[in-house]
């Protein structure tokens, strides 16, 4: 079962230098730079095509994907991410440089532009920026462009960016490297903002209220009119989160509740693939304020080609923050999103949005677990109870389904934040439930000795942290 | 069902009995009641963007793309076009890696931690320094990353972060938003023939420096020569030294280890991925003394409870969804999937694939430097080092109007000012570098 | 070692030393030593063919296959260009279904054999015939099976095996061959208006007959309208009824069980494959009164040792391996992952699918047929019949010119005589069909 | 673990004729043609497209495949299939319907026509027809030029073909199917061609004998120039069955020992993938004489091109036997094995026969079960003793490893017949070793309970076949 090491399959040293070469290194011993620039050695493994496609498959077999069963991880928004996605992504058209003439890739600026103007319209947002390459990466452009916009007005005294104490731990860090003091906000009773506490700390030096909505609960914020007009009275700006975005596709849209700058994670809301931990895209949408400060460069429509179509440039908007990524952000990414969209369509995206709730609410009616916050949308937080919810996770991998996000949010005690999304059918979401309820009757020794129907069992991580072992270099030395 | 008339998502895959059933097990009319939207904020539904059927969707797309001119990219200058070999899409793509999420679950993410690990102790090589994470967005993000950890080490009052002069501006400007919610000013010091001018680094450098940048190859596909001195610089003065590079430039040029670098970034992805308009894979790599001050995730070594080996993310509490405010960085979803690429490429390659890529970097780029440099009215390279991969070269001819015109006879250089140019020679196979030379001939004539 | 440098095999993993290594263990001195073979039939190796990287291989092959035009092609009569969705390729593409054996070994195979009992089970319900194969090469050689098959179950003197007069010539060829080594002879009866000519197959058929075949739809994409009576015709005189069909035509036409066809035999690739210049899938299913005389391979259920279901290749004493000369057929490798693809492509249609797919052939072959018969020296359908996917069309203009004209204008007809030209509508965009009637209109001008 | 079948998860009835319609049917209620030529209803599974995705990946996690590791099968020659084949494969230029103009495909003649040239200089024949869709096609389209060729020449008497016992049975199938009394040859005591035996069965109505080289022992027939001149004697052909051409690449060609006529199996030699039983290509190559009868149409320059470039046409030769496949075969194989040997070159090809050769030596130096017949080349037949081979087989498996083809050639009691072929390394061969060592020291009691660590426990054979259940209709009746 075990599949070792690149480096325990083959570790070979190549001799760089002139000066040091031997024989085992033929035709490679004479390097074309003098020894001073040149490494020694190069010490890596050297394995033939057939070894590296049998360890990466093997590699592969010991992964839980999408299309291995449910992965109902709360705020993760786990889609099945359509094959042809890929295939589009993969066109040869699609691989251009980033400092070709905007002449010579019009084809790659009209995908842009087109998606600008989907993103556009779905979030109800005047300009949107595709650079960001993630969502917290687009948290920190939202949180950039307030700050510039504040400084543009005089008004870069405002230091304050208030987080819900349910929110994602990015909105805390992306408003900390931003410069800006977090102000927590807890929750009231009902699970949502507490307007009171909201209230109380907003100021003349509030820069933003970052929100996501459904919150992390699943709930919608009900007084987001009501919300907003507290933060724009005092000056600040409304920041949407869209990492719940899937929740209300076709039923609302943030900026018609008010917020000013958003992000949309695609790779959640429109289903391009994790791939394990990234790439995704984080773009940003604001409202006409906002646009001059977004990243440069936009696109725009130029003029008008021999042919009739219309043309695209590149520009930068007026007031620009300037560049949060060497280029133009995941554009492989963005391709696949578009493609979703373009797919989809109007129907497509309610329909998905629709489902996806009903979801949430079907599973969370067949599972015995407490589920203290609602009416939920998308995504619920059950209660593991007395039972340790990471335990529980690791319990449910034995029954051969992903697990939810667990103890988080903070606020439901053993939290269990699940969200099925739309690509499940019934007959797998009773499977769901089936392995929740199962676990919901066990004992904790058996929790905690689980998993062991996986392809590893429990893994220590307090030894992994206590004495981190970050590269074979590091086992070798052992 | 798929068929023409389907009006939902397709990958919804509820019949309508189905949803009947389940609408009922939760005690609803229909689906409009479980949404809980004050009719205020409630939206029409009406986007105005049409459904496509999967065949007529990919049409559009390779229709829209097919706008992009089919051109011989002879560009550089922090995205390569390599050839990635064919295993590294079919492995890439199996859904297992495509699919799934972060691995916060490693008991069934043991392949892709793996191949994580595998790509750290790649870096771990290729740097010499100990500890490299599982990747960041891209080289100009892990600089901006760079510079908050320099701030978070260095117990100073020190705020200048020292950078070429000649920095790409994508760069420039991130590092700056990277920075500017800290102290921290960002200040350009001046090469000399494109490498690090020592001299006058040596007057601008002081204690309250807590950084110095370089990069080599630098922007102008230069090798530099005096890198050791740098590092001397910066370790005199108490400030990182950060050295900009990649892992077909390490294979054969000085380890940053030895020369003193106490952070490597960079774009790793010049192995895994063609150009795709600069997306990228962030190379992030230091010494064990600031691993607790690492951004991004870390994929550790340990054993399961039947005492066999396993890997986990590791050191978590550095990160955002533990630490939030006071994290090492915001980044979350990461370019996992490009790290997956980047270690199987350089897997494929083995180190003497790698330093054969890297001296043909060399001996390539000289090779068509000095044709070009034959025709009259052209010098190539204008700077006199050593060289990887690319070079400037200056005509005595406009340069907006020549690469206009080499661009219609299908090649695409960079413009770098009235009278310069800049060619790469990675990934461009011999045959159309020589059609390239002809090209050339024609349109300086 | 993938360098450019590398001679050998890239495929052979063998460093020097372990191939040094290995050589010691088996006691010679190079591989050399281990031939055996007579120095009068030594070859020196030169074959005269160079090796190239992979990546130029790959230019090699797009170079050559470049060369092809870009035409729509409204092209059928057999193999067809429907669209394939994007999903078959991915899933099939896994190296565990691409890269696998038969499936001797059936506790390692179960995968491959649930989705080839999958697609024997999508034949059945088709067909409404009790037993199908799990694939032949293509409709021409399920066609000569189908013919030993009547040889061997037909316990008569009969030798005549009667075929439509319009019959494809590559299907009846390969007929041809394969009741060469028996003492079947292949004659034609007449067809009426492109349909079986029932009088006069009645007037042909006989005792001597063991066989009588007819397609549905024809050749001519006309759908037949008296199968059962040609069913009828055949058991009356003990000849084995075969039919040929696909499984798109198969979803709405007449089901062959229905009108007493015996086998049933085509192209089930019509699912599954895009245009392949030809490759296919052969259908082949028939009663389970000839199970036993089945040619190919046939999967069914059973049990493990825990009794849980699994499945396996079974019957296998038909097979060549095991019956060698008396075996049902001399087939080995078949079309196993093809016979996948379409099991995966009729999946993704589902029944609604598949009907819908088959009655938009009806209907947009019908539409098209009216737009060009209103076309001055045009008529179509040439035939008065229903059609399925294409129809016959007259022109009053030599067909050979017309069809070259349409060639230059990017679109590619069948040419079936001095006048006739014969035109498809599967696979082919609604948008695509427009600027074919344009094109038509000018050519014909 | 069990994945249901398609029919298990969701079985949907669809009314066709427009007169039994019902509103389920919905859209597609209205039949476009009369009643009478539809039939009542379809009923088939309706899942969506991640259902389906899942489907298939499960289906695919219980295939054991060439990247899953080594895959000895006897006379398979179970290679890695490159990667990148598929890719060329996968071009859409290769996609064409074969009844496209000559002029516009001359991409597709062009290859063709390439392949046809390498494959007659690797045979060392004259004219090859690249038609026949797998090697038991080309070996019937052997059988049938043969059959031609006699018949022209007025020796149509011929009625015998002579095939060795040990042979693959597709040889003998073949020739029954091309209507030949097959007459089989045993071996002499070296496992070779018995030349006695064999002048015992050659007569005026032998018309070929078919001939492996090396044999399915992996022998080379040393006499292979005394056969060839015995059966020519006798007015007949030799045949060259091809299945094990990857022991001779480079240094041996069937043509230079006096073969007339001979198929290439692309799937083994040319590591095209098996594709779980097929497509594969059986390519058929022949000398001059009989060139004329090979099938229709084959491919040959033409004129040239504007541009300079040769230019290909179709043609029938003059005594064809016609067709053996509806149109030109197994195209998107015959790409992928073109771009194989264009990888390779010379060079390439003969490094994996030497390496196929020095791995079949070195593994069987390895392994402690007997191996009698030698010097074997790419394969060798050991024999299991005193053990059931089949068992032997089925114990490999829970070892991790593919064994080798078992109970045959029958030449060797319980013969376990190896082909590690080239793509395998010292580690891989040590660990198949090991796993046959592991076995032979086992009892029979373990081996008949085997397999138990493969996804399905040993399957009942006899009652599969016995009652036969051949669709998930037959289940259902149950």
């Amino acid at each position: 079962q075990y599949e070792p090491l690149l480096s325990e399959k083959d570790l070979t040293r190549v001799e760089i230098g002139g000066a040091d070469a031997t024989d085992e290194t033929g035709d490679d011993a004479e390097s074309p730079l003098p020894d001073d620039l040149t490494r020694g050695s190069l010490e890596l493994p050297e394995l033939s095509e057939p070894e590296l496609a049998r360890h990466y498959t093997r590699l592969s077999q010991m992964i839980y994907g999408i299309d291995s069963g449910p992965y109902p991880l709360g705020s993760c928004t786990m889609k099945y991410n359509p094959k042809f996605t890929e295939d589009v992504a993969a066109l040869p058209t699609a691989a251009v440089h980033p400092d070709r003439s905007e002449r010579s890739i019009q084809g790659t600026l009209e995908l842009l532009y087109r998606l600008q103007d989907y993103l556009g319209r779905i979030g109800g947002m005047d300009a949107v920026t595709l650079q960001p390459p993630a969502g917290a990466a687009g948290e920190f452009v939202g949180i950039r462009v307030a700050a510039a916009y504040h400084e543009h007005n005089g008004e870069g005294h405002r230091d304050e960016v208030i987080v819900p104490e349910s929110a994602h731990g990015t909105n805390f860090a992306s408003a900390a490297l931003g410069g800006y003091d977090v102000v927590a906000l807890p929750s009231d009773d009902d699970g949502r903002v507490d307007l009171e506490a909201l209230e109380a700390a907003l100021s003349e030096n509030t820069a933003a209220l970052m929100l996501t909505n459904p919150n992390t609960l699943g709930l919608f914020e009900r007084d987001i009119e009501e919300i907003a007009a507290m933060v724009h009275d005092v000056g600040g700006l409304l920041y949407y989160d869209g990492a719940n975005l899937n929740a209300l596709l076709g039923r609302a849209r943030p900026g018609d509740m008010g917020f000013d700058v958003m992000h949309y994670n695609v790779h959640k809301t429109f289903a391009t693939p994790h791939g394990g931990g990234g790439p995704g895209a984080g773009p940003v949408g604001v409202v006409e304020d906002l646009a001059p400060f977004l990243p440069a460069p936009r696109v725009r429509e130029g003029g008008t080609s021999k042919s009739g179509d219309p043309t695209y440039e590149l520009f930068d908007p007026e007031q620009t923050i300037g560049k949060v990524h060497g280029y133009q952000g995941n554009w492989l990414v963005l391709v696949k999103a578009f493609a979703y969209i373009a797919r989809l369509g109007d129907e497509g995206l309610a329909d998905a949005s629709a489902k996806a709730v009903l979801n949430a609410n079907y599973l969370a009616s067949r599972i015995e677990y407490d589920v203290p916050y609602e009416p939920f949308h998308h995504e619920f937080v059950a209660s593991a109870g007395d039972q340790d919810a990471a335990d529980v996770a690791k319990r449910m991998l034995d029954y051969g389904v992903h697990p939810p996000t667990t103890k988080w949010p903070e606020i439901v005690p053993e939290a269990l934040m699940t969200e099925p999304t739309e690509v499940e059918g019934e007959d797998t979401l009773d499977r769901l439930a089936a392995a929740f309820n199962a676990v919901a009757a066990e004992d904790d020794a058996t929790l905690e000795a689980a998993p062991d129907r996986t392809t590893a069992r429990r893994i220590d991580q307090t030894s992994a942290a206590r004495s981190p072992r970050l590269s074979w270099q590091a086992l070798e030395e052992e | 069902m798929h068929g023409s008339h389907a009006t939902g998502s397709p990958y919804a895959p509820h019949t309508d009995a189905e949803r009947s059933r389940m609408l009922e097990e939760v005690g609803a009319e229909s689906v409009e009641d479980l949404f809980d939207i004050p009719a205020a904020v409630e939206f029409d539904g009406e986007f105005g963007i049409d459904a496509r059927s999967e065949r007529e969707t990919r049409r559009l797309v390779r229709s829209i793309l097919g706008r992009n001119d089919d051109l011989t990219e002879l560009l550089g200058r922090g995205h390569y076009g390599y050839y990635v070999p064919s295993l590294v899409d079919h492995l890439a793509d199996r859904s297992e890696f495509l699919t799934s999420y972060t691995q916060y679950q490693p008991e069934v993410s043991q392949g892709f931690l793996q191949a994580l690990f595998e790509y750290q102790s790649l870096l771990v090589e290729l740097t010499g320094l100990e500890v490299a994470n599982c990747s960041m967005y891209d080289a100009a993000t892990a600089l901006g990353e760079a510079a908050t950890l320099a701030e978070r080490v260095r117990d100073t009052t020190g705020y200048r972060v020292l950078v070429p002069d000649l920095l790409l501006e994508g760069r420039r400007s991130t590092l700056e938003n990277y920075v500017a919610g800290t102290d921290l000013a960002v200040e350009a010091y001046p090469t000399d023939d494109a490498n690090v001018d020592l001299a006058a680094l040596e007057d601008l450098i002081d204690e309250e420096c807590v950084m110095v940048y370089a990069e080599n190859p630098t922007v102008r596909g230069t090798i530099e020569e005096g890198l050791e001195s740098v590092g001397d610089l910066a370790a005199e003065n108490d400030a990182l030294f950060v050295l900009g590079s990649d892992p077909i430039a390490l294979s054969v040029l000085q380890r940053p280890a030895d020369v003193g670098a106490d952070v490597v970034v960079g774009d790793a992805s010049v192995l895994g991925l063609p150009t795709s308009y600069g997306m990228g894979l962030g190379l992030f790599a230091t010494t064990e003394d600031y691993l607790r001050q690492v951004p991004g995730r870390l994929v550790g070594a340990s054993e399961d409870a039947t005492d066999r080996r396993a890997y986990t993310l590791t050191l978590q509490t550095r990160e955002q969804h533990i630490r939030r405010e006071r994290a090492t960085s915001n980044i979350c979803t990461n370019q996992a999937w490009v790290a997956l690429r980047t270690a199987m490429h350089a897997a494929y390659l083995g180190p003497s694939g790698m330093v054969d890529l890297a001296n043909r970097g060399v001996t390539r780029a000289a090779d068509l430097a000095e044709r070009l440099d034959d025709i009259v009215g052209v010098k190539a390279p204008v700077h006199d080092r050593h060289h990887l991969r690319e070079f400037v070269v200056r005509i005595d001819q406009p340069a907006p109007a020549i690469a206009a015109d080499l661009e219609k006879r299908g090649f695409a250089v960079h413009v770098l000012g009235d009278h310069a140019i800049q060619v790469c020679v990675a990934g461009v196979p011999d045959e159309r570098l020589e059609r390239f030379v002809a090209a050339f001939e024609e349109v300086v004539r």
